[in-house]
């Protein structure tokens, strides 16, 4: 949970070593490269080149950070349905990526079975809600006070039970968004800036629009409705929330079906980029680095951390992925969380714990 | 009355502090290591030995080493995977380089290559906890799985991009390579499981066991008490993941005969090992091997066993049951005993030393 | 007294006047909050020193530094006579400081019997090839220090609860196991929080009895804190009293009880 | 431990016993044929129209013609999700009891290979797998027919030097392989660097890591900066949907991208819409129902009710690929009768069968496939046959064949695949030396 931990004075002892083993990474690192290229170029492919070629070709470097800001966004939309759920419930939702394929095949399904687009989309917010007051009556109930990882655990059952199920509903194959159908913009805006072209697509400017719209939303009701602030209060604490007789179980449903919809809308957005298919799942693996970045319970942490995480990769894997070989989007994102988590283990928004005993 | 402790007297505190005071405990694990020896080799089909035990045995040792670091020191890893792959594709290289070296030998070497990845990766722990740690040891599966892939030197620059087993013998029986039957390798697989087991076990009854136990418990108390954090939390990283890599190199060398270890060691068998160890019973060696045994077993048994008992399911159904099974299987073991089968069996073994007067 | 049976039936020992460790001029802050402010005084060598005080005046966080866990921005602590400047707490307790908390922080997953078997963890030399055989060597060590944790556990009369799980033991044992974890590291200095908070009047009786015996028959030094002033009074041989993270008082029970500031911060007259 | 193990071990026992005892015991009129199927997990979407195919074509045999020469052929499926283990489990599970082994995936034949040549159990990996194994005289149990990867990528330069008129024009030119990030990915390198080198054109590698398939945002990014003249996608499963699409919104010209076999599935262009149109894939077999084969299994299968693929399916090019497969199952059955002149053949005559294969035009027209695919002849040192392939244009509703059928550069190919078996069996150690006499026939 929040049992991360820094004392007042430095960890002197561990710091040492920490550093010992970061520039032991980097060493490494640089001899990989040194491997590739002409040894003598090395440190101008790493420090020079890059930032040539940005300024070479702004259009370039505008639409990298563009592509980062949108997958970003869509990070950000994934680690928001953790943080909701870790606020309200403290359970590490491992299941949020499953839930994101899960809404979208069920849309998709349902339309694919006949069902009106806007129809299959009210009956797939029914199924979440289902899903969430099952979840909460089936596993989260005779769990309450059980340890946090336990709680992690069960959700691992959740994802596996969720995999199964999804695809013995409507098949394990990749499926097409219904984007049209939901009257989600197609094609690009071209723009002719910085000597070249730029190029923002429609459905991701949309998944922009949409993501700032419900997290305002989101904000909007945790600030001013009953429920949202009963919401705040268990995230505070449980026995508090208990003791101003707020029902634990209903607010429990509440948000794992807010963490539900998220998902939708989630898997709306993905699935419009590529597919609806369980690969997705692996990608939503890229929402916990956001998670450190922003702290698993801040909400504003989860978008910068989500842009953060979505720009830092993009830039990353254009510039100097090349240098060796390429592919590095893999794991580059959850070293940023771990450079970051190593001088900030409280996250970017978390506050500062000091250990008592 | 079959089984309990009334009449045994421990009169020296080695009796007491074995690892099985009972005489019975000490009878059954006889017996399971002769079924394990004799009657599993000699009864069981080639199928039973090659699909079930062997992954069963390798799976448990994998569990162990997770176990050793989740369950007895409180650190959650997601990089399981990653490591043992460390360790499969060192035990490669040292068949290259060594290829005259006796092959147990190796896949043992091996194992401390992976436990120096181990350490390395394990640096954050000092600084971070739960959660934020899991999350870290996700970079070294990622970064581990692209560096299998994208280093030829890795795999001998084969074209297929993955090791190829050779064939290695012991007292001119083949052990490894597509050769050797079922049975040698199963032999192999029961020797290295047994030993490191008992290492395990040794280590976790003594003091670097009562160190980790201590830092899981109350990190800050343990640290009061003289236990220096760095070694008790990085020795946990390298005795886990020097597991994890004789685990890796067993299953490519002793199961897999090959292949394309970047898809063998991906992020999911991690999950799937971490799942074991957590239905198993976190910081219990004897959990390890339920925990296989009911995660590796079970979906075998349902494929396979389900047909045969005329239940009819196609091949895609069954997959799919077995998923949901499985979910259900992990929420249902949580609600119902959140300490893992581990815990299930002590109950049972404490009903049967009062049995029949429980009062 | 190394790896042999404790010295029970020793003679008291009661040398005070070498100083054991001296606090000089301490000032901890967290962040803008001010815990301690330039704090001095001194234990001496075999006494029990008590330090007292209302909530929140800094006594807990008193011992934190003490024992390092807590790294004061201002001042130093000298122990045995040698300055400890940037302390690990695994070194203070090599150094010879144990102690136990205010609230019980045992090993909930293990039993009493390994509970105190962690406080040996130093005085284990075997390496990690010989713990993973667990014979000879390993085995004649890891007997050894089981025969003196089991002195401990007879000393504090624990026998019956040796192999249960401490995490589901009454609150008054598990007291008294963490006391026993602290003596298993035979410290020098041993540091109390609180030893008998939460425990009905017989448990109080028993723990002070065991206080006494540990300074008397083992020469332990001992520093401890206390909120019930009538067992302060009768333990110790001198009294320091905190307020505010500020000290306001140093003497015997009789002279601090006489103290005008102390009678105030107890009764609680504004400032 | 004691109890519990012993009863898993027992029941288990028992039930894996009777497993053996209960499935129908290959008869004197029957052959048993079981596939990997991978209907589950993210790759189903290739796996299903596939197992499809295969499935239907073999119930076709059998209802048309009641087998092969009068003996049925038992088809079952072993699920393996595309996991290796569980890939290698539906080995050791059926290896007693298929005439042919079919792994379909890479992991799974590299794992099989070894095994197999132990166990005497023939490999049919159909323009998958491992390339080397074309060498029918190191791997005498392996099959790999039409052709390999290696063989594709050479397709694919000689598509590349069409479009733009000719060998000599590749100079100077840019392709760029976008590929997933494992061994199946990285098989057309070593072919396109040794091509590009010869012809002068430069190779730019794209690696899509197998959990980034459906973000490759900063992949086109680069695409887009390198400006390839032409792309060549080694893709499988949800990277190829997402690959299409990404060409078509960073404006890649999409009859540039050409994607390897398993890039062309229906699903995989349908993603794109109808700005899709024109991306293209290299194909060894027809799709569509206008073949005799695709109406009799219409016929006799699908309308009957026997199948349960819906009708609009049938003909689509990843189902007709898995007809092509079983066809080649089923003449070597045909061949394998023939050259032992038994009904019910041995994993040891399917082997001789599928090394003596030999379907020309001729037999192409007999079984209803005149322009379905490529002669495919096999030959004793020769498993693969290095055959033609063509590629294949998505008009927006399905896939057209543009263009002639290409002959792969088996001399370019060929000494490849030689030395690297060379260097496989040498590694492997002990390696068994192929005792297998061939046939006079071939």
């Amino acid at each position: 949970m929040s049992d991360i931990a820094t004392r007042p004075a430095p960890n002197v002892f561990a710091n040492p070593m920490v550093k010992a083993g970061l520039i032991a990474a980097a060493i490494v690192a640089a001899i990989a490269i040194g491997v590739r290229l002409d040894p003598s170029n090395t440190l101008y492919a790493i420090f020079v080149d890059p930032f040539q070629q940005m300024v070479q070709a702004p259009d370039l470097l505008v639409q990298t950070i563009w592509e980062g800001l949108v997958s970003g966004v869509l990070y950000a939309l994934i680690a928001l349905g953790f943080v909701l759920i870790f606020k309200a419930s403290g359970v590490f939702n491992f299941a949020q990526g499953i839930m994101v394929v899960f809404a979208a095949l069920t849309l998709v399904g349902l339309y694919e079975k006949g069902v009106p687009a806007f129809l299959a989309v009210i009956l797939t917010l029914g199924v979440m809600f289902a899903l969430a007051v099952t979840i909460e009556r089936v596993v989260l109930r005779p769990l309450v006070n059980q340890p946090d990882i336990i709680l992690f655990m069960a959700t691992f059952g959740i994802t596996y039970f969720l995999i199964g199920f999804g695809e013995s509903l409507f098949g394990g194959n990749p499926k097409q968004m219904i984007t049209e159908q939901l009257y989600l913009p197609k094609g690009a805006i071209d723009l002719q800036i910085l000597g070249g072209l730029v190029s923002l697509q429609k459905i991701d400017i949309a998944a922009a629009i949409i993501a700032s719209l419900m997290i305002g939303l989101l904000a909007l009701f945790f600030q001013y409705t009953r429920i949202g602030r009963a919401l705040r209060a268990v995230a505070d604490s449980h026995k508090a929330a208990l003791s101003v007789g707020i029902s634990l179980n209903q607010i429990w449903v509440i948000v794992w079906f807010t963490a539900g919809i998220v998902a939708l809308i989630t898997g709306i957005m993905w699935g419009a980029r590529s597919d609806v298919s369980f690969a997705l799942e692996i990608v939503a693996l890229k929402a916990l680095p956001v998670l450190i970045l922003g702290g698993f319970t801040s909400i504003p942490g989860a978008i910068v951390g989500g842009l953060i995480i979505g720009v830092g990769e993009k830039l990353g894997e254009f510039y100097w992925g090349p240098l060796i070989g390429g592919g590095i989007e893999s794991w580059l994102a959850y070293f940023i969380a771990l450079g970051f988590l190593l001088f900030r283990p409280q996250g970017l928004f978390g506050d500062k714990i000091i250990e008592r005993i | 009355m079959l089984y309990r402790e009334a009449g045994q007297y421990k009169s020296t505190y080695a009796a007491d502090m074995a690892v099985f005071p009972l005489r019975e405990d000490r009878i059954g694990i006889a017996v399971i290591l002769g079924i394990a020896l004799v009657a599993v080799p000699f009864l069981g089909s080639d199928f039973f030995i090659a699909s079930v035990m062997i992954p069963f045995l390798i799976f448990s040792l994998a569990a162990i080493g997770l176990n050793i670091l989740t369950g007895y020191t409180g650190l959650i890893s997601l990089g399981t995977a990653a490591f043992m792959g460390v360790g499969a594709y060192a035990c490669y290289k040292l068949t290259t380089f060594f290829p005259n070296v006796n092959i147990i030998v190796l896949i043992l070497v091996s194992g401390l290559f992976s436990a120096g990845i181990g350490v390395l990766f394990g640096l954050p722990s000092l600084r971070i906890k739960g959660f934020y740690l899991a999350v870290a040891t996700l970079a070294a599966q990622f970064f581990l799985q692209w560096a299998f892939v994208r280093v030829p030197w890795l795999f001998n620059y084969n074209a297929s991009g993955a090791i190829e087993v050779p064939q290695r013998t012991l007292f001119d029986i083949p052990v490894t390579g597509a050769s050797a039957t079922p049975e040698t390798r199963y032999f192999v697989c029961l020797g290295l499981v047994v030993v490191l087991t008992w290492f395990a076990s040794n280590l976790v009854h003594g003091k670097l066991g009562r160190s980790w136990m201590a830092v899981r418990d109350m990190d800050i108390a343990a640290e009061l008490m003289g236990i220096k954090l760095l070694n008790a939390k990085l020795g946990a990283f390298a005795v886990s993941s020097y597991f994890a890599g004789v685990a890796g190199a067993m299953m490519i060398f002793l199961w897999y005969g090959g292949g394309e270890a970047a898809d063998v060691f991906s992020i999911r068998l991690s999950f799937n090992i971490l799942f074991m160890v957590i239905i198993g019973g976190l910081g219990s060696l004897i959990g390890s091997f339920f925990g296989a045994a009911f995660l590796s077993v079970l979906p075998t048994a349902l494929k396979f066993g389900l047909p045969a008992l005329g239940v009819p399911l196609t091949g895609a159904t069954a997959e799919h049951v077995t998923f949901m099974l499985v979910g259900a299987l992990i929420i249902f073991f949580l609600i119902v005993e959140p300490h893992g089968l581990a815990r299930l069996w002590q109950i049972g073994k404490q009903k049967l030393r009062t049995w029949p007067f429980p009062y | 007294m190394n790896a042999e049976p404790i010295n029970v039936t020793g003679t008291p020992l009661r040398d005070k006047g070498e100083v054991l460790l001296s606090v000089e001029n301490i000032s901890l802050r967290f962040g803008g909050v001010k815990a301690i402010t330039d704090v001095s005084f001194d234990i001496r060598k075999g006494e029990i020193r008590a330090i007292i005080g209302p909530n929140g005046a800094g006594k807990t966080s008193m011992l934190n530094c003490i024992n390092g866990f807590y790294q004061p921005q201002e001042g130093q602590i000298v122990f045995k006579g040698e300055r400890r400047a940037k302390m690990r707490p695994h070194r203070a307790a090599a150094g010879g400081i144990a102690r136990t908390f205010q609230n019980v922080a045992l090993f909930k997953g293990m039993s009493t019997l390994d509970n105190i078997m962690t406080g040996r963890t130093l005085k284990m030399k075997k390496g990690f090839f010989w713990q993973a055989l667990r014979h000879g060597p390993a085995m004649q060590e890891e007997i050894e220090h089981r025969r003196v944790v089991e002195d401990i556990i007879d000393f504090l009369q624990i026998e019956h609860i040796r192999k249960l799980p401490v995490g589901k033991l009454p609150y008054g044992l598990q007291k008294r196991v963490e006391l026993g974890r602290a003596l298993a590291m035979e410290p020098e200095l041993l540091l109390l929080d609180e030893p008998m908070a939460g425990m009905n009047l017989e448990e109080k009786e028993d723990m002070c009895r065991f206080i006494l015996d540990v300074n008397n028959q083992f020469g332990t030094t001992i520093a401890l804190i206390e909120h019930d002033m009538g067992v302060v009074m009768d333990l110790s041989d001198r009294v320091v009293v905190l307020e505010y993270g500020r000290k306001i008082a140093d003497g015997t029970p009789e002279e601090v009880k006489a103290d005008q500031r102390v009678i105030d911060a107890y009764l609680g007259v504004a400032h | 431990m004691k109890t519990s193990i012993l009863m898993k071990g027992a029941a288990l026992g028992a039930l894996l016993a009777s497993t053996a005892a209960i499935m129908p015991a290959s008869a004197q009129d029957t052959i048993y044929f079981s596939n990997n199927a991978y209907r589950t997990g993210p790759f189903s979407g290739s796996g299903i129209p596939i197992g499809d195919g295969m499935r239907d074509y073999i119930s076709m045999i059998n209802e048309r013609d009641g087998g092969v020469n009068g003996v049925k052929i038992i088809y079952e499926e072993c699920e393996t999700g595309y996991d290796t283990k569980k890939s290698i489990e539906c080995y050791e599970q059926v290896k007693s009891k298929t005439i042919v082994y079919s792994p379909w995936s890479t992991g799974a034949t590299l794992a099989a290979i070894p095994r197999a040549h132990v166990d005497k159990l023939p490999i049919l990996s159909m323009a998958y797998g491992l390339s080397a194994s074309a060498d029918g005289t190191n791997f005498p149990w392996v099959f790999i027919p039409p052709l390999t990867y290696w063989d594709g990528a050479s397709v694919m330069v000689k598509h590349m030097a069409a479009e733009l008129g000719g060998m000599d024009k590749l100079k100077g030119k840019k392709l760029g392989l976008i590929h997933l990030d494992a061994p199946f990915g990285k098989e057309p390198i070593p072919v396109l660097e040794n091509l590009a080198k010869k012809y002068g054109f430069e190779l730019k590698l794209y690696p899509v890591a197998a959990a980034d398939m459906q973000n490759q945002g900063s992949l086109w990014l680069s695409i887009r900066r390198d400006r390839p003249d032409f792309l060549y996608n080694q893709g499988w499963g949800a990277m190829n949907p997402t690959a299409v699409k990404e060409a078509i919104k960073n404006n890649f010209p999409i009859n540039k991208l050409v994607g390897v076999w398993w890039a062309g599935g229906d699903d995989d262009a349908r993603a794109g819409g109808a700005e899709a149109k024109g991306y293209r894939s290299l194909n060894f077999n027809a799709a569509g129902q206008n073949f005799p084969v695709i109406q009799d299994i219409l016929k006799h299968v699908v309308e009957k009710g026997k199948s349960t693929t819906p009708k609009e399916k049938v003909g689509e090019n990843l189902y007709n690929r898995g007809v092509y497969n079983s066809m080649l199952v089923v003449e070597a059955i045909r061949t394998a009768q023939k050259l032992t002149g038994k009904k019910v053949i041995t994993p040891e005559d399917m082997r001789r069968g599928l090394e003596s294969l030999n379907v020309d035009e001729a037999r192409l027209k007999e079984i209803g496939m005149a322009g379905f695919a490529s002669p495919v002849k096999i030959t004793c040192a020769d498993h693969s046959g290095h055959h033609k392939a063509y590629v294949a244009e998505w008009d927006g509703t399905k896939w057209t064949q543009k263009g002639d059928w290409i002959e792969p550069m088996k001399d370019e190919v060929r000494p490849l695949i030689e030395a690297n078996a060379k260097d496989y069996v040498e590694k492997a150690g002990n390696w068994p030396k192929r005792t297998e006499p061939c046939e006079k026939s071939s």
